[in-house]
């Protein structure tokens, strides 16, 4: 599905995903919808936006996400809810489905979500039987160690109701990043080429290795965050990783377990960080090459519906930069496999004719209709793409049918515990993007919010602990600690804490856990334990925070702009 | 939150009748420092020197004091320097303060009134004999175990500590309640 | 003076709001960031759309804009050191086949990049992973 | 009569757009180019978050402004049908803000000016209706949700004419059963 169509839904499951912070303007077609009279059911540990206008609220605890899927299919088979035709027609695998799904009563998954089992029964009854229903996911399923299964459990939802194949239905991830849709469409990934065309499959090979005028190898790459273990931790020597080639990211501000990171930087023999500023994963690269900038280069970026569309260069650069493909080029030329590109739009031309699902999507294209939708296979004007995928009921499987996955729900792999009694789960800044080194050299964007951030927490616990609001508090993990201002809210629960992750002094991934869902490996940014300790001489953690910023800032040969806060 | 405002008291003329007890109270309050005074007034042997000012007006009377502006007129027209900021309150120096009256006429509140100074219980004499005199006003009992005296005392809670800060943060909870209730305005 | 106007995709998050700029060519600076009609943001903005581009002119708020190559020529921990294009570009080339000589091309991990850069640095950078070292070892922060 | 801006919590997200929108249009384009401490950050709206509600709050320009009868200064007055503070004339004493039962109003502090004591100047600030500044209040243009609008006289005189009208025609249908 499209964002434009998220307003014409009749019912909108809004699960783990925080519109209003993450992509407001997204929010906006929901609030639109609202007033159109979508239903909305939002499944969110917090009151978000969404859930404030929401017509059901299931605030269930953090990490219970696959027992609350699992129950919802679990009554709307036995309530005959299901639409049998679709299932027939267009699905596989429902029989050993059912099985899985079996024991989810909603009475059940109350003990574990503490969501009450009628308000599972209504849910799962509205999501039914209002006609057409979309699911959108965010962060709040993919950063857990069942990511994959509840993804899977959502789209079981949309395959028992018949909910694919038409506009204003279907299940969609919203992309965080402007381009994580792209960089997983160019097939910066260990097991696809561009076009999530897989590796292993000999024939695909071929075809880019005659593209590449190379023979390539046909071994699954290493998962991002795999290379901490396979630097600190690998024994068998062929597979320890020595040079780390760091483009455009900022491992050491958001992975999980920063201390990890760090000492996976030092430790590895050769990092080299292409980037447009000095940042935290800088402190560690042995060689740093400054590229140019959004605004200061041409190019195209996937949004999240899988829209194609151009960026172009505002304002020239510092001519002493070049830009990132111009630095990759020249690298690899230098070391023997030469490239020879004069612009983005021979590099784009090449890359759609090794991608059918991409074929049509020429600049002439997206300068005409502004955003093309892959798949757009044929590169005459008529074709101007894909609004919504699967069109009657036709998946991208062997046999065209969609498959049902289930499986049984597993608690978060860190849970509270005497030492760390509360639990704490990443979010995001509605002003700040990912590391911030764009947004937080913003003027207004800094003067809105900046270090050291805020801990969301419930009031009765802030009382409990004599903790008022703005009050500079301590939060520690297993793993470490940071400290941030306190912001008492009534719409968190007790016992929960969340943080947003690009502050420097206020860094949560200093304490997040870095266990991985086996299949994507994503971390499990969403659930881990902490405690949170009241600092009693205020004064002197106000200059702390203050003297360990300047102190980073100097590390960086930051000298200008006194940035304080 | 770290509190950027000054506090001030401010009064309630459809309450108060006048009775000064909190002009006594900040009085005795105040020279307990350096006058030592009993419980009765039998007890003290310097004239009461209130820092705020009972006020009769046609429709009644309350007692007028210092708000701590926070652009304080006293404390910038103060050529001396006897008028600084402590703590978010706008205090006088009654040592240095030399009765020149440029604060008393800066004030737009006339919260500020020139009275004797007295000293170890007894008026402070200037070179030539005189009683010394300095700049009274309100300094919110900085340094007063409970806060301002006067609103303590007063039998008709005609007086009330104002924190700007925290009052709007709940006035504004309200009024975006307010705005719940008129959406539908149209 | 009349200010050139150009129109781009925000480069935040994945909603794809398209923004115009009005540029004052002359001094190459953005003197203004308005909505534009995009599929998506249908001329609307967030705040990150409208006010997320002073970054541009390098205010150093929070850190400042990579200007120079650099390299630590004491090794590691040793003070960075700025060097020409060519220096660096020879550097990195030398010592990354000089690892994959040595461990072999599974030695070395690439990233693509989510944020800034764009698709086409993107292909490239999977391309110099697979056909120039050989190994599919690249990825990017899709998973955090 | 006095216009006004006015939040709607039904379809606020609040992402804070408006309060930027607001310190933009007033401190001018070059706000993006200057020194990033030579300002100040002041927006004349405020978000807040409740359990059940986000919404910005600002000031409703009152017919009979309570702001302005406490003022001791003359500062407040009533012009193009929104209720301005002249800051030149204002000295912090914030009776402005304790008479205010909204909340719209708090003290800033004044860039580049000082007090004897070194200390920043610090005046009233509420939101002034963007008077004077062209395209009307940013706040409701930049907002990306339109929960904000501008209600001006003849708006509000309609809308309660429609209530008036509704309300003789449900008592119409009563007097006819």
């Amino acid at each position: 599905m499209g964002i434009p169509e998220i307003e014409d839904a009749g019912c909108l499951l809004c699960f783990g995903y925080n519109g209003a912070d993450s992509h407001p303007i997204v929010a906006r077609r929901i609030v639109r919808g609202k007033q159109k009279g979508m239903k909305i059911i939002c499944v969110d540990p917090r009151v978000t936006e969404t859930a404030r206008i929401s017509d059901m609220h299931l605030q269930l605890k953090g990490g219970s996400n696959l027992a609350l899927v699992n129950a919802m299919a679990n009554v709307i088979w036995n309530e005959g809810l299901a639409d049998i035709k679709f299932i027939e027609e267009h699905t596989n695998g429902f029989d050993e489905f059912l099985k899985v799904i079996e024991k989810y009563t909603p009475e059940y998954a109350e003990t574990i979500s503490h969501v009450p089992a009628e308000e599972i029964r209504k849910a799962a009854r509205l999501y039914a039987t209002t006609k057409p229903a979309m699911i959108l996911y965010g962060m709040g399923v993919c950063q857990f160690t069942q990511a994959v299964d509840v993804v899977k459990g959502l789209a079981n939802l949309a395959l028992m109701t018949g909910n694919f194949g038409g506009p204003s239905m279907g299940i969609g991830p919203v992309r965080g990043q402007n381009n994580v849709q792209g960089a997983c469409d160019m097939g910066a990934l260990p097991n696809c080429y561009p076009g999530y065309q897989s590796v292993t499959d000999p024939e695909i090979r071929a075809k880019f290795e005659k593209a590449w005028g190379v023979p390539l190898s046909d071994k699954v790459g290493c998962a991002i965050t795999h290379v901490p273990h396979r630097v600190l931790e690998e024994k068998d020597e062929t597979k320890r990783i020595h040079a780390y080639y760091i483009f455009g990211e900022d491992p050491a501000q958001s992975d999980p377990d920063l201390a990890e990171i760090r000492e996976t930087l030092d430790k590895c023999d050769f990092v080299v960080m292409q980037d447009i500023y000095m940042n935290k994963t800088g402190l560690h690269a042995d060689v740093i090459l400054p590229s140019t900038a959004w605004g200061e280069h041409d190019g195209v970026y996937t949004c999240a519906d899988r829209g194609f569309q151009r960026i172009r260069k505002v304002i020239e650069p510092d001519p002493g930069l070049k830009t990132d493909w111009q630095i990759i080029q020249e690298i690899s030329t230098a070391m023997g496999y030469p490239m020879h590109y004069e612009n983005t739009e021979e590099i784009w031309n090449e890359m759609i004719d090794l991608c059918p699902s991409f074929k049509g999507a020429t600049y002439e294209k997206m300068e005409k209709y502004g955003s093309v939708q892959w798949p757009c296979r044929d590169k005459s004007m008529e074709d101007k793409g894909t609004p919504y995928l699967h069109k009657g009921g036709k998946f991208a499987t062997k046999d065209n049918r969609g498959v049902f996955y289930a499986t049984d729900w597993h608690p978060p792999m860190e849970l509270e515990n005497d030492e760390y009694p509360m639990s704490l789960s990443t979010v995001r800044e509605v002003g700040h993007y990912s590391v911030r080194t764009m947004t937080g050299n913003c003027r207004t964007l800094r003067n809105l919010e900046d270090e050291p951030g805020w801990v969301q927490m419930n009031t009765q616990d802030c009382e409990r602990m004599g903790l008022v609001k703005g009050e500079l508090v301590k939060i520690l993990s297993k793993r470490g600690y940071c400290i941030t201002r306190c912001l008492p809210t009534d719409r968190v629960k007790p016992g929960a804490t969340y943080m947003t992750y690009q502050w420097w002094i206020g860094a949560c991934n200093e304490l997040t856990n870095a266990k991985l869902d086996p299949i994507s490996n994503t971390p499990e940014y969403k659930y881990c334990a902490c405690r949170v300790e009241k600092i009693k001489d205020q004064e002197w953690a106000e200059n702390h925070v203050k003297e360990l910023y300047d102190e980073i800032r100097t590390q960086m040969g930051i000298t200008a702009g006194k940035g304080d806060h | 939150m770290k509190k950027n405002l000054g506090s001030f008291v401010v009064g309630d003329s459809t309450k108060c009748t006048g009775c000064k007890a909190c002009e006594v109270a900040c009085f005795a309050v105040h020279s307990r420092q350096n006058n030592p005074v009993g419980k009765t007034v039998g007890t003290v042997t310097v004239p009461v020197t209130p820092k705020l000012y009972l006020t009769r007006f046609e429709q009644g009377c309350m007692p007028i004091q210092c708000k701590h502006c926070e652009d304080a007129p006293c404390l910038n027209v103060c050529t001396k320097g006897a008028i600084s900021r402590i703590d978010n309150q706008v205090i006088v120096d009654p040592e240095k303060c030399i009765g020149c009256k440029d604060c008393m006429q800066a004030c737009p509140f006339g919260a500020i009134a020139l009275l004797p100074y007295a000293k170890d219980g007894k008026l402070a004499a200037q070179a030539m004999g005189e009683t010394k005199v300095f700049a009274s006003k309100c300094d919110l009992c900085a340094g007063v175990e409970g806060g301002p005296a006067c609103v303590r005392v007063c039998p008709h809670q005609a007086l009330r500590l104002v924190d700007p800060e925290a009052e709007a943060e709940e006035k504004k909870i309200k009024a975006a309640e307010a705005l719940l209730m008129t959406k539908n305005w149209r | 003076m009349a200010l050139k106007e150009i129109q781009s995709t925000c480069a935040y998050c994945g909603a794809g709001c398209q923004i115009l700029f009005r540029v004052d060519e002359a001094a190459n600076k953005i003197v203004e960031a308005v909505p534009a009609n995009g599929r998506t943001n249908a001329g609307t903005l967030c705040l990150k759309g409208h006010y997320g581009w002073d970054y541009l002119n390098d205010p150093q708020i929070l850190t400042k804009r990579l200007r120079k190559p650099m390299i630590r020529k004491g090794g590691k921990k040793s003070p960075l050191v700025e060097v020409s294009w060519e220096e660096a570009i020879q550097y990195v080339a030398d010592r990354l086949n000089e690892i994959k000589a040595k461990y072999g091309p599974d030695a070395i991990m690439g990233t693509g990049s989510a944020r800034g850069p764009g698709n086409e640095a993107n292909y490239l950078m999977q391309k110099f992973m697979r056909a120039c070292i050989g190994t599919n070892n690249v990825d990017h922060c899709a998973r955090i | 009569m006095n216009y006004f801006v006015k939040g709607n919590p039904d379809l606020c997200i609040g992402c804070r757009t408006c309060m930027i929108g607001c310190v933009v249009a007033h401190e001018g384009k070059h706000i993006f180019e200057v020194d990033p401490d030579s300002y100040t950050f002041n927006p004349r709206l405020h978000m807040v978050k409740t359990a059940k509600i986000s919404v910005p709050v600002q000031c409703k320009h009152c017919e009979n402004p309570a702001c302005m009868a406490a003022c001791p200064a003359g500062a407040i007055q009533m012009k193009d049908h929104a209720v301005i503070i002249d800051t030149s004339k204002c000295m912090g004493c914030k009776s402005c803000m304790d008479a205010c039962p909204f909340g719209a109003i708090d003290m800033v502090t004044e860039a580049g000016k000082f007090q004897a004591d070194g200390k920043e100047r610090v005046v009233a600030n509420k939101c002034d209706l963007c008077s004077g500044i062209p395209g009307g209040p940013a706040c409701v243009r930049v907002c990306p949700t339109a929960a904000l609008t501008l209600v001006k006289e003849d708006e509000l005189a309609d809308a309660m004419e429609k209530k008036r009208m509704e309300a003789a025609r449900n008592l119409f249908r009563d007097n006819q059963e």
